[in-house]
């Protein structure tokens, strides 16, 4: 790795920060536009940064029954999500740390902070943590193979899990038009929704015990840690909407390293990013949470439709 | 006659084997005493192991012996059942003493049954003995039927039902066989006396001389006499359908004698079967005579596989898994290949060995557990627990679990089977094999392990009771994966001798 | 050696062979228990003649002895024996009352059976001369109709005399076939049957001493389900 | 060479110094010391010999001949090397868990027996891994699962034992068989009973070639709990001690994956030609299937050593794939690719090795402390017995295939190589394969919950029994025994090129790396970077990152207090272990999803206070059931079937004396007439 020079270190690094630091921004985005379709005025699209620092700020109650896995579990998620960052183009087509890890690596890394959370749901013996973890048990062990399976269809037509490369050659060749690609991105549209616990599968919203399945695992938590964890997941959805974007939208890259080119590079980032962010945002207020048994089906869509990718790449 | 007749040391081993038994009987029935009888019968039969070790080693170098012009000879093939028969003889010598001794104490048999016991004990070593010795067929025949009768004799011991019941099957079918075989024997006989127009002369029915003339044979009557000798002499060595009386006899005799029909006679009845199936190999080729062991064992194997699972009393078991047995040497011998025949050879030996063991062991165990219905008996390694170890290091053996002795000789025979291209043949051995590990191993499991029925108190039946185990079992492990070289090449001159028959077809 | 026969000793063969598959059959049709012994007895006596008579057609003198062992040991001691331990049984009844296969259908079996021995005479590669050409198959015929009447009875004492038949088919087919053992033998396979018919009425005593009958439907207790 | 005959004999020293010190010192203080020390030390050696061997630069071979009937041959090369390592390595940390370990019988029973047979048993897989010749080989294999099963029934009083070891004994031998046909067809061919002639491939013709490797791979298929022969495993496995079952699910499978890599990869099956592509698809196919049926049961089972085994059955289905892939590749001349799939499945038998040894001993730890293996009792152990609760976390993390450990580098591996399979020339292929990365995937994916759910139930939250409640730390030996696992998880996991130069040079495969520091990397058809991995920088990241995370937090947030207060309960008050999760009920949504290998099913029962009103109710008690599909349907079927066969046949022991002269007459016939016919021809 020691063919890039320190000055693409520095802008990788930079990538990274904007994934992290922008995060609740998106997250802030959205929550306006749903406001605004339900007829709502709805918070400042700041707000996130408000309540993070605010929660940061709060001293935090832990349960008596809870170990350290319940307390360390905010940073482990945290930091593992975070690196995840590290790995993600935003404005260069490739990223200098690609070389250390694949997009296998960044789902490695989401499920340990995965595997964290469920834990720490159990954790406190509260009845609500093992509901949660129990359904995104189920969730992510079904969300796998889609996920699995998008990533095979992107590496055949990319040619490689290092998403540098993938990045680069989507850049090369302008691939919307082939029917594979598309299969992909309804599929990895799905996964996303999945993963970053949008609805219908989930609705973090409601503090419902019916409903929700993120939210029910972190609900012991309070101050530093809620807001680590609130973080972190802002900055999940943050990574795979720009894995989104930088896959299947895949224009106006900085070619050569120069202020302008990056700057405007950065501006069409978050374009793409909320334009994204908001596409989502409308579609979760048109559909409802669907039963937690109905889930299945659409992930098995996902994975149907990513099979038909395949299909289509060897056809 | 007799200064050319003794001139050999053979002749006078020969002779002296044979008398040591009866003139052990006589010396039984003149002075009753317990201890005395006991001692004697012990003394004679470890003298006949010697002399039977003194025939092997002078057999080993003079492949084979021909005395008292051609009523008596010894080849490879007699010296294997005469180390066998001295061998598992000496042994129930030994552990009827502490057997009988205690039935009886406990009063099941008096001191006019106990003298009986070991008149019949040293007949049936003699007739037994017999067997292997003699060249002339028809004595070899009356020697047959001879330890019938004896044998009979000794189960008949005890006045129970099931003891009547059990001699009489046995007398009226092993009877019935061997008059089949016997009909056999005349054929062969006017075959060969048809060949040098030799009638009624006592050299007609030597098997040597009819090998010689057996090419001269004609074919159709060679088939016709080998069918009756097989399926006569198939009915004593227990091979299926003709193994009926063998359970119940086998169960009903006193453990020792078990052991001695078991290991032994069975033995001595295939072997009677050997010498037509070498005969008509020379005759008319081996194919013919292989097929139809092949058949039989195969069937004897599958009937064992069925009774054994559903098995309730201990030596039925043990009995079955001889009817198995014998389904397995004469299968390795069917295949007719010369491992298959080593193998079987080696077979006949581990069988006695193994056979006797687990006959052994059982008989300290129903005798503790006063009971021999498998369901009762548990806990043995907690309650005796050397007996126990002998009697689960048998149990391993006879199913084939290496590193014991039945694994080499098994070994052997399906090598054997896949070299000579019966490959149905050997799948199904191999899954008859599966199946009747599984079943014994089962009721094996549960009897030795677990915990006893009822309390007990700990402890083995004597040492005379642990010994001849201790010897058998220090066999099992040491042929499990090495067979000591004299009995290497003894094991591969029988082999040659049957196999020769083999080339011509 | 056929040129030695004459008409007369032919018939003599017939004769005989006739009379043995009579006694046989008298055997096979009769339920009391000394009728069987007379009929064996007899069937004895007819077979030590054809053994002298072969003996004498053939000339081999050890045949002569060999006879009158058959006549000593199978046609006296044994049904002595034999009608000794009938006499001794307790149990009342001395007939078979009802065998496993009816006395009407064993004759017509025994009859096939005699056939079938006919057929297998003619299927064996054996040279024929008069004397085998005739009693070949009343032996076979002896030994397969043994071998029926103890597949068919229901009492030991039947099974015995069945055996015996046995005895005398292979006795016969020797003599016949081979012109019987050496001497040596011939003594060792009567000793053998002596014996045996001995240790077998010792059995039968048993029997009726504990089953008071010597019927083998007591016997059936050793079995596997 | 010499030094290395010499080494043998150390370790057969010290293994039989242990066999026989424990059958001596029975019901000493100290016996334990007297059994396990020596085994520990043999197990070094065999480290250090098997290294020796790997890293020799002259020759991979070591070859000792000892006449005999059969020829006595030890024969140790890189393939035998590797598999000596995992043995000496797990026996190794296991003999030191022992120490303490066995000392839980020392009241209940006489453990002499149990320190003779777990030395022998190692003995006999260091035989069965370096014997060269068949007869003795099977010798050694059955000497290995005789031990075993000894070790199974080992506290026989419980039937259940009793039963599970016969399970056991009967498969395993059923699978001996296979193996046993497979050589004897091999010996057919070259007449002779020694391995050298198997490997000489000019003389074996193609078919026979195919039916031995078939025999061969259903053999040692079932000793590695192959789907559906896998039956006995989870049976087993549980039933022995602990440190037993460790031994048999990180090691003697390994065994069996030993013997097939002989058979498959050193008889010279794997060469270019496309003849074994078949046999690949087959290894992959079944390899999926034991995978996602192995941890589909592991995911629903309360036993917590039986999920433990059924996991094992899973990792192997992972480490079928990976071989099997390795032969597709050669049989498509793809040699890059192949040698990815080798590694990554030899990796991951090294790696499950390590940590299915470490959770096994975990497990053992647990019913050590708390006397029961039903997680339902169990729960928060992560206070009363912390250091195991870290072990059994980096078991956890390393074979679910988390980063940054072991079991991440060789799933990642696997994974690889199956996306690499766009490289093979034929689309059927291809698109099946995709299929296996589905079973893959959704394989992974379970692994997860099913992890989840035993740590978390075990180890998190209230303790559901007295008997969690009470338990304590184990001793110390056990502690290091685990740690010794633990620590090679996390080395292998940072450092994987130790483990990987370890195997290239072990069985002479090219790519050999320089420094255990370089980025695994690789390349796909033009040759840019397909994929690449450098878990050292991955750590480099994490560190930063979270050093940056703890500034920025601090900077912003300040410090703060924590309180420790009672759960959140609604306001409902005293929040017992019974409102919390149970492990059953952690599992229900995917135990529905999957009903069809469970046949889940509730009896719920409920009374009421009266019996007109049906709305108060006064107790409502649920039994929810799982089945084994396999055991039930497959099994129960076949045997009942063939046991209704066996009760007719054996009836011809009617006990009438006519009938069975009938039967000998009848014979007599049946075969003159099949002779009449024979003649007559």
């Amino acid at each position: 790795m020691s063919d890039f020079s320190m000055l693409e270190y520095g802008l990788g690094t930079l990538q990274a920060l904007l994934i992290i630091v922008l995060s609740p921004l998106i997250v802030g985005v959205m929550r306006k536009i749903k406001a605004k379709s339900q007829k709502r005025t709805g918070s400042g699209i700041f707000q996130p940064y408000y309540d993070i620092i605010k929660l940061l700020r709060k001293d935090e109650i832990v349960s008596d029954q809870s170990s350290w896995i319940f307390r360390y579990t905010p940073w482990i998620n945290f930091v593992s999500t975070a690196s995840a960052a590290f790995f993600i183009p935003v404005f260069l087509v490739y990223s200098p740390f690609g070389v250390v890890g694949d997009i296998l690596l960044v789902v490695g890394l989401f499920a340990l902070g995965r595997f964290f959370t469920m834990l720490a749901g159990l954790d406190v013996a509260s009845s609500f943590g093992g509901l949660g973890s129990s359904r995104e048990m189920m969730v992510s062990a079904l969300l796998e193979p889609a996920l699995f399976m998008t990533i095979f269809v992107i590496a055949l037509f990319y040619g490689g899990t290092n998403i540098s490369t993938i990045v680069s050659s989507a850049n090369d060749m302008s691939i919307l038009i082939v029917p594979g690609v598309l299969f992909a991105l309804i599929a990895f549209f799905i996964i996303m929704m999945a993963e970053t616990g949008k609805l219908p599968f989930d609705n973090p919203s409601t503090h419902l015990e019916l409903t929700m399945i993120h939210e029910s695992m972190i609900l012991e938590y309070s101050g530093k840690n809620l807001a680590l964890m609130e973080w972190s997941h802002a900055i999940k959805q943050m990574i795979l909407f720009t894995l989104f974007v930088d896959i299947f939208f895949t224009w106006n890259f900085v070619e050569q390293i120069s202020l302008v080119g990056i700057s405007i590079g950065i501006l069409f980032f978050i374009a793409k990013v909320s334009a994204l962010a908001s596409f989502t945002a409308f579609i979760e207020t048109r559909v409802a949470k669907w039963r937690l048994f109905r889930v299945s089906d659409l992930i098995a869509m996902a994975i149907s439709s990513s099979m038909i990718g395949v299909i289509f790449f060897f056809l | 006659m007799f200064d050319t007749a003794f001139s050999s040391i053979e002749s006078v081993l020969v002779v002296s084997l044979l008398l040591t038994p009866v003139i052990s009987g006589l010396l039984v029935t003149l002075l009753k005493r317990k201890r005395i009888i006991e001692t004697t019968t012990v003394i004679s039969s470890l003298l006949i192991l010697i002399q039977g070790l003194f025939l092997l080693s002078s057999i080993l170098e003079k492949k084979s012996i021909l005395i008292f012009d051609g009523i008596f000879y010894l080849d490879s093939l007699s010296a294997i059942m005469i180390i066998t028969i001295s061998l598992v003889g000496f042994l129930s010598s030994l552990y009827s003493v502490n057997y009988m001794g205690r039935q009886y104490e406990k009063l099941i048999v008096d001191r006019q049954k106990l003298v009986r016991y070991y008149q019949g004990f040293n007949m049936f070593l003699f007739t037994m003995l017999l067997v292997p010795i003699s060249n002339n067929l028809g004595i070899m025949w009356i020697a047959i039927e001879a330890t019938t009768l004896v044998s009979v004799l000794l189960i008949m011991l005890y006045t129970k039902q099931g003891s009547i019941e059990a001699s009489w099957k046995y007398l009226l079918i092993a009877t019935v066989g061997l008059s089949l075989a016997l009909f056999g024997i005349i054929l062969f006989y006017y075959a060969n006396s048809v060949y040098d127009n030799s009638f009624n002369s006592i050299h007609g029915m030597d098997w040597t001389n009819m090998v010689e003339n057996a090419p001269q044979f004609d074919p159709n009557l060679v088939k016709f006499a080998f069918i009756f000798i097989l399926v006569g002499f198939g009915t004593k060595a227990g091979l299926a359908p003709m193994h009926t009386w063998l359970p119940d006899a086998h169960s009903e005799a006193p453990s020792p004698i078990s052991a001695l029909l078991s290991g032994v006679l069975l033995n001595c009845a295939f072997y009677g079967l050997l010498r037509f199936h070498i005969i008509s190999s020379h005759s008319i080729g081996s194919g013919f005579s292989n097929t139809l062991l092949i058949i039989l064992g195969i069937i004897s194997l599958g009937i064992a596989a069925a009774s054994i699972y559903f098995q309730k009393d201990i030596k039925r078991m043990l009995a079955f898994s001889s009817v198995e047995h014998m389904g397995i040497i004469s299968v390795s011998m069917g295949f007719g290949v010369f491992l298959g025949i080593y193998g079987a050879l080696l077979h006949v030996i581990n069988h006695a060995v193994v056979k006797s063991l687990l006959f052994f062991s059982s008989g300290s165990i129903s005798q503790k557990y006063q009971t021999k219905s498998i369901a009762d008996t548990s806990g043995i390694i907690k309650t005796m627990p050397i007996t126990g170890f002998m009697f689960l290091i048998g149990g391993l053996a006879i199913i084939g679990m290496p590193p014991f002795n039945i694994f080499m000789s098994e070994f052997l025979m399906l090598s054997s089977g896949f070299s000579s291209e019966n490959f149905l043949a050997s799948a199904l051995v191999i899954l008859f094999l599966v199946v009747i590990f599984a079943s014994f191993g089962k009721h094996l499991l549960h009897m030795i392990f677990g915990n006893p029925k009822s309390v007990m108190e700990k402890g083995d039946l004597g040492k005379l009771s642990i010994l001849p185990m201790v010897i058998l079992v220090s066999i099992v492990f040491i042929m499990g994966i090495y067979v000591p070289e004299p009995l290497q090449t003894l094991i591969e001159d029988a082999s040659k001798i049957i196999l020769v028959g083999g080339a011509n077809s | 050696m056929s040129d030695l026969i004459l008409p007369t000793q032919i018939d003599l063969l017939h004769v005989s062979a006739v009379i043995l598959l009579v006694a046989t059959f008298g055997i096979v049709v009769r339920r009391g228990f000394s009728d069987w012994l007379h009929a064996y007895r007899y069937q004895t006596i007819i077979l030590a003649g054809v053994v002298a008579l072969i003996a004498f057609v053939t000339g081999i003198w050890e045949l002569y002895i060999v006879s009158a062992l058959t006549l000593g040991i199978k046609a006296i001691v044994i049904p002595k024996v034999l009608f000794y331990v009938t006499k001794k049984l307790d149990s009342p009844i001395k007939l078979e009352i009802n065998p496993y296969v009816s006395l009407r259908i064993s004759v017509i079996v025994s009859a096939l059976l005699v056939t079938m021995s006919y057929f297998m005479a003619l299927q064996l590669p054996i040279s024929s001369d008069k004397t085998i050409a005739v009693f070949l198959p009343v032996s076979f015929s002896l030994f397969f109709i043994g071998l029926f009447i103890i597949i068919s009875r229901r009492k030991a004492l039947n099974q015995i005399v069945g055996l015996l038949t046995i005895e005398n088919g292979l006795f016969l087919f020797a003599v016949v076939v081979t012109h019987g053992f050496s001497l040596v033998i011939e003594i060792g396979l009567m000793a053998d049957i002596l014996v045996g018919v001995v240790i077998s009425s010792i059995l039968l005593f048993r029997m009726s001493r504990t089953f008071d009958s010597i019927d083998i439907k007591n016997l059936e207790s050793l079995r596997d389900d | 060479m010499v030094e290395n005959l010499f080494l043998i004999c150390a370790i057969f020293a010290f293994f039989s110094l242990g066999a026989t010190l424990g059958l001596l010192t029975r019901g000493h203080k100290y016996h334990s010391y007297f059994t396990y020390i020596p085994s520990s030390f043999a197990s070094f050696l065999t480290i250090t010999l098997s290294l020796i061997i790997i890293f020799s630069e002259s020759t991979h071979l070591t070859f000792f001949n000892i006449q005999h009937l059969f020829d006595f041959e030890i024969f140790i090369d890189g393939v035998s090397a590797f598999f000596l390592l995992i043995i000496g390595l797990i026996s190794f940390a296991v003999s030191i868990y022992s120490l303490s370990y066995s000392k839980k019988f020392d009241d209940k029973k006489n453990n002499s027996a149990l320190g003779m047979l777990f030395n022998v048993f190692i003995i006999s897989m260091v035989l069965v891994v370096i014997s060269n010749n068949v007869f003795f080989f099977l010798i050694f294999w059955e000497l290995m699962s005789l031990t075993s099963f000894f070790l199974v029934i080992y506290e026989h009083e419980n039937k259940n034992n009793l039963k599970s070891g016969l399970t056991y004994l009967v498969m395993t031998h059923l699978g001996t068989g296979f193996i046993f046909a497979s050589f004897i067809l091999m010996y057919t061919q070259t007449g002779s009973f020694s391995f050298d002639s198997f490997r000489d491939i000019t003389i074996i013709p193609q078919h026979v070639k195919d039916i031995a490797f078939v025999l061969a791979f259903v053999g040692f298929g079932t000793k590695a709990g192959m789907v559906p022969l896998h039956i006995w495993l989870p049976k087993a496995h549980p039933s022995a001690p602990s440190n037993v079952s460790a031994l048999m699910s990180a090691v003697m499978l390994k065994i069996a994956i030993y013997g097939i890599v002989r058979c498959i990869f050193d008889f010279n099956a794997v060469d270019g030609s496309t003849d074994y592509v078949w046999l690949g698809m087959g290894m992959i196919i079944i390899g999926s299937i034991s995978a996602l049926v192995g941890i589909l049961y592991a995911l629903v089972e309360n036993d917590i050593k039986r999920a433990l085994a059924f996991s094992s059955i899973e990792n192997v289905g992972i480490i079928f794939i990976g071989l099997g892939l390795s032969i597709v590749f050669a049989a498509f001349h793809l040699q890059a690719l192949s040698v990815l799939a080798f590694i990554a499945s030899m990796f991951h038998v090294l790696n499950h090795s390590i940590f299915k040894g470490l959770l096994f001993m975990t497990a053992g730890s647990i019913h050590y402390s708390t006397h029961t293996k039903n997680i339902e009792e169990l729960g928060g152990l992560i206070k009363k017995m912390p250091w195991t609760a870290m072990m059994f976390l980096i078991g956890s993390i390393a074979i679910i295939g988390l980063p940054p450990l072991n079991g991440f580098i060789s799933e990642w591996l696997t994974l690889q190589s199956l996306l690499a399979v766009f490289q093979i020339p034929s689309n059927i292929l291809q698109v099946s394969l995709a299929f296996a990365i589905l079973a893959f995937a959704l394989t992974i994916g379970l692994a997860g919950a099913t992890f989840v759910r035993l740590f978390g139930i075990t180890f998190l939250s209230k303790g559901r029994s007295t008997k969690a409640v009470n338990a304590i730390e184990v001793p110390k030996f056990m502690l290091i025994g685990k740690a010794i696992l633990a620590s090679s998880c996390i080395l292998l996991g940072i450092l994987p090129f130790i483990g990987m130069n370890l195997i290239v040079s072990a069985f002479n495969l090219p790519y050999m790396s320089s420094s255990p520091f370089e980025t695994i990397s690789i390349t796909n058809t033009t040759d840019s970077n397909f994929a690449s991995l450098m878990m050292p920088g991955v750590l480099v990241i994490l560190a930063s990152v979270f050093v940056g995370v703890f500034v920025v937090v601090r900077i912003i947030g300040g410090k703060t207090k924590t309180i420790k207060y009672g759960t959140w309960d609604c306001g409902f008050g005293n929040l017992s272990e019974k409102t919390q999760y149970t492990a059953t009920s952690l599992a229900d949504p995917i135990r529905r999803i999957f009903g069809v290998f469970y046949k889940p099913h509730n009896d719920i029962d409920v009374d009421f206070y009266t019996k007109e009103n049906s709305y108060f109710k006064k107790s409502i008690h649920v039994i929810s059931t799982t089945k084994n599909v396999f055991d039930e349907k497959m099994y129960g079927k076949t045997i009942s079937g063939s046991l209704f066969v066996l009760n007719k046949i054996r009836k011809i022991q009617s006990g009438k004396v006519n009938a069975y002269i009938l039967y000998i007459m009848i014979t007599l016939i049946a075969l003159l007439l099949f002779v009449g016919f024979g003649a007559h021809e």
